[in-house]
């Protein structure tokens, strides 16, 4: 496979070192088990953020970590979740003695993984609360499913709660924080070509000339349907009515708008998103108050969009505007 | 007959190579309706099984089993890693101190790795899941069959998930879309019976 | 052709009205001729700093456009200079009465349309000075060629040219940096896959399952050969060493290490190349100090690296520490 | 014979249309040696030059060529648009306040026009450039050739760029990799004196 990797095997190894060797003043790199924890962690006094899932979402989660976001990231294999030694020792690693929050998106793999660990930092007298988030609309969340899929509000949750823990909010109030967060966030996503696994060198599926992958998840699994190609304006509305209508976001509502690239495709194209998506915000009444556009949540190399809004109160964006000191998302430092 | 560890060992053994042969379909099987590293997964956990047998022989079925769960959930992650582990952990707690299981002492410590899966996933036979292909060749045991019609069972779970939609797992995400797709996990749980067939005739 | 479009003919306009969208707090846009200013320009007092160029490489350049970087940026058509008009009224707009820097990439077309909008502003008695970047060590300078094109240095030039202006430099000492961080720097890159132009629908080349463009520039153009794939290490090595050979840097110098994604390669590919380079960079007796990871001058879906080296001294170090406000570079604010 | 605005206009008008139908073949001339956008460049430009001309149409050749150049370089940008500019800019500047050009002074306008290419540009014959093609052909007419031969000068002008490593623009980075293409600006060159010499004939 025509990738920039030695080792298939050794993908996210090196990549975590090279990550962690750009950014010294902010993460650190433990290895054996795999986990990166920011510079200063523990952090005593201070509810400790814990997230982690397949790698292959680069910058998600590692990116993530630093001041006023994570305390520890648990890169898994690509695609593949963290195992439950994995997020136990970064767990412990980062503890300051307030207690700990997972961030676990909704996926099977996940769920069950960061299930035991909590299990065994109970155990070791740690206490520990989980969110999961499920935010994907493209996914009936009914009890015939594994229920919707944790997207982009993982990075908006991971952000705000971050910065409601460096501000000395205490466990219960941050769990309750990352709660209302996914209740108020809706994502939706397609994609214009599969993604390449380095590990594998497969691509997750073949699209022809003219399709898109409509309701697609970060794990280049195929989307809920195939449909043609339609112009930018045109495809953007079909991510964003399904968002609107599903909370249902309200004329008045304030809200984030969070246009995430999947990996290849271009800034170009992500702002052309945007601004259709911006427009549409307004027609329904929404007022647009703060906006991420760029690839935070990525599926390796594929080409493609997601949308996310998040109904923003006061706190969550007061806590969005704080400093925030990661290698992928800062300001204010 | 009588599962002795080596008996025991020739099946682990059995299920490394065949997970390693069908790396490729596995994945592919997975890349269809899931995200393309079941088949990857399952070598990780079993080349790290194999590497930890090599270098501490267990003694007992019971340690066996122990040293396969733990390995399984603290090397292959994803949704696999986690119920094939419990399988082995449930597996394990059942078999006791004993030295040889007898087939009636097996079948229940594969019942009870099965109540371990299903305890942790939720999942129900027809889901579209490991479960398809794993209860209906426990309950052959449980009901004395022969290891080969327990494997056949397997199969012809496995095959049944063919037609079916998925309500566990990634591939639920896809509704239609996966149906005609045989499911990565009873696809792999079915090459486990085979393999336990494989070593009661050696 | 795929993307995320609508009409061909207006994606460069879309994507600068969805950005300035984005960001209305740091920038805003002029149409008719298109360019983007900061959003507090002119800033009476000090030296504005113009550049521009083809579109097609965002985020560069009206991602830096904002507090401590660029005062404007000229956009041309995708891969096509601006104009010396749109130029011209650019510089008009953002000048705060104490001249204006031209920073400029060595291609014919940017050359020429720079010169004649630099004759333009100074007629109407507005003093420019301009700076051309050629740090592309791919292509031999000689009197048989147009130059060394002009590729990453261009970014930490704007960087930091731009906290000088921001501090208070004249227009000499900020032309005579800029200079100085020109000649202090070198780069080289390499494709993985050519890039599409979404204007025309069509491929830039073509490149076969094993093979690399090595040498490339960011438009497209192929580059001084075509090699089988390699392992990231190697072919690091093959951007490394010879940077490393031609300014030439010395055990003991300190550096600046920038590894950019030219659109579609994974941030994951990236964090392995800039391992390679940091331990390359060591063990020839280089202190790399400061770092860059990620994609910031790009060609459109192209997947690929390219990696630039400066030669940091104390004021460039500081300068380049200096806050920056804009929508692809921030820290200190 | 004699060049009054209307055949000028015929020119560019022609120009207009061929720059349109070979927009393709430009930008895949360049995309080989370049970066693929010749075509749309001067499509772009001559595009707007009709509408121009549509709304304003001049009455001299002068105030013609005047407005081809400024809104070529207003419009085109990259290297083509400033060169191209320059040439209309230059020959207009030759042709003064006449209604109607001879053919001396059209040879003129055309010289000085060459003249300010190579000013800006600093290109010489054998660089592989729109010199190639523009040099021969107006060395022609001003030697008194027809416009039918300066056109078939372009041409073998521009192919004779198909051998050649390139010195300037963006071709020079490629070194020998250039050999064996033609020319983008010499194609584009050689079709703007056909239109001329069919301009000519109508
Ligand atoms: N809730 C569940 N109960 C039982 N088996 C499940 C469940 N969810 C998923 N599986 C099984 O796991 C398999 C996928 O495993 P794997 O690909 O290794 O993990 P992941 O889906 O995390 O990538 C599925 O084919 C299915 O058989
Ligand atoms: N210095 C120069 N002098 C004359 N012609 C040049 C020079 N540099 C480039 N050209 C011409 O410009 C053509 C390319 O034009 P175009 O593709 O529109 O611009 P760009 O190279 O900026 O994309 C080349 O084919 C060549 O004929
Ligand atoms: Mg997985
Ligand atoms: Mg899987
Ligand atoms: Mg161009
Ligand atoms: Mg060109």
């Amino acid at each position: 496979m025509k990738a920039l990797i030695n080792q298939p095997d050794q993908v996210v190894t090196e990549a975590l070192q090279g990550m962690a060797m750009a950014y010294p003043n902010l993460i650190r790199l433990h290895e054996n088990p795999q986990y990166v924890l920011r510079a200063d962690a523990p952090k005593t006094g201070k509810v400790a953020l814990v997230s982690g899932g397949g790698s292959g979402h680069e910058p998600m989660h590692a990116g993530f970590v630093g001041r006023g976001m994570l305390d520890a990231a648990c890169p898994g294999a690509i695609f593949t979740s963290p195992t439950p030694d994995q997020i136990q020792e970064a767990s412990t690693a980062v503890h300051g003695g307030q207690g700990i929050l997972h961030i676990v998106k909704n996926y099977t793999g996940d769920v069950l993984n960061f299930q035991m660990a909590a299990e065994l930092l109970q155990n070791d007298g740690i206490e520990v609360h989980s969110v999961v988030i499920d935010d994907d609309v493209a996914v009936k969340d009914s009890l015939y499913t594994a229920g919707r899929r944790g997207v982009g509000a993982t990075v908006l949750a991971e952000k705000i709660c971050g910065a409601a823990a460096e501000a000395g909010a205490n466990l219960n109030a941050i769990t309750a924080l990352c709660t209302s967060i996914n209740d108020s966030a809706r994502s939706m996503g397609l994609a214009l070509s599969p993604c390449t696994n380095p590990e594998t060198g497969q691509a997750s599926f073949t699209l022809g000339e003219n399709e898109i992958e409509y309701g697609i998840g970060i794990h280049g699994e195929p989307g809920r349907q195939r449909i043609p190609w339609q112009p930018a304006d045109t495809l953007t509305e079909k991510l964003m009515l399904p968002i609107i209508e599903d909370l249902p976001f309200k004329k008045g509502d304030e809200v984030l708008l969070f246009v995430n690239g999947l990996g290849a495709t271009p800034l170009l194209e992500l702002n052309i998103v945007y601004r259709a998506a911006a427009r549409l915000a307004s027609q329904h009444g929404l007022k647009v108050s703060r906006r991420l556009v760029g690839a935070y949540m990525t599926s390796l190399d594929m080409a493609g969009v997601s949308i996310t809004l998040l109904r923003l109160d006061e706190s969550m964006r007061s806590y969005w505007d704080a400093p925030v000191c990661t290698p992928a998302l800062r300001w204010g430092c | 007959m009588g599962y002795a560890v080596v008996t025991l060992m020739q099946w682990i053994t059995c299920a490394e190579e065949q997970f390693q042969s069908h790396l490729a379909e596995l994945n592919a099987l997975d890349a269809a309706i899931g995200d393309g590293d079941h088949g990857s997964n399952l070598a990780r956990g079993f080349a790290k099984i194999r590497e930890k047998l090599q270098a501490n022989p267990p003694e007992t079925p019971a340690s066996l089993f122990k040293l396969v769960g733990m390995t399984l959930i603290s090397t292959v992650g994803g949704a696999s890693g986690p119920l094939y582990g419990s399988f082995f952990l449930e597996a394990g707690k059942i078999a006791g101190e004993q030295r040889e299981l007898d087939d009636a002492t097996l079948a229940r410590c594969l019942q009870a790795g099965l109540t371990g899966i299903q305890r942790l996933g939720k999942a129900e036979a027809g889901d579209k899941t490991m479960i398809d292909a794993l209860e209906p060749a426990i309950h052959a045991l449980t009901n004395k069959a022969e290891m080969g019609v327990a494997a056949q069972k397997a199969r012809e779970g496995r095959d049944a998930t063919i037609p079916l939609i998925a309500r566990k797992g990634r591939a639920s995400y896809l509704g239609e879309r996966a149906i005609g797709h045989a499911d990565p996990g009873a696809t792999s749980a079915s090459l486990l019976l085979d393999c336990l067939a494989s070593a009661c005739l050696a």
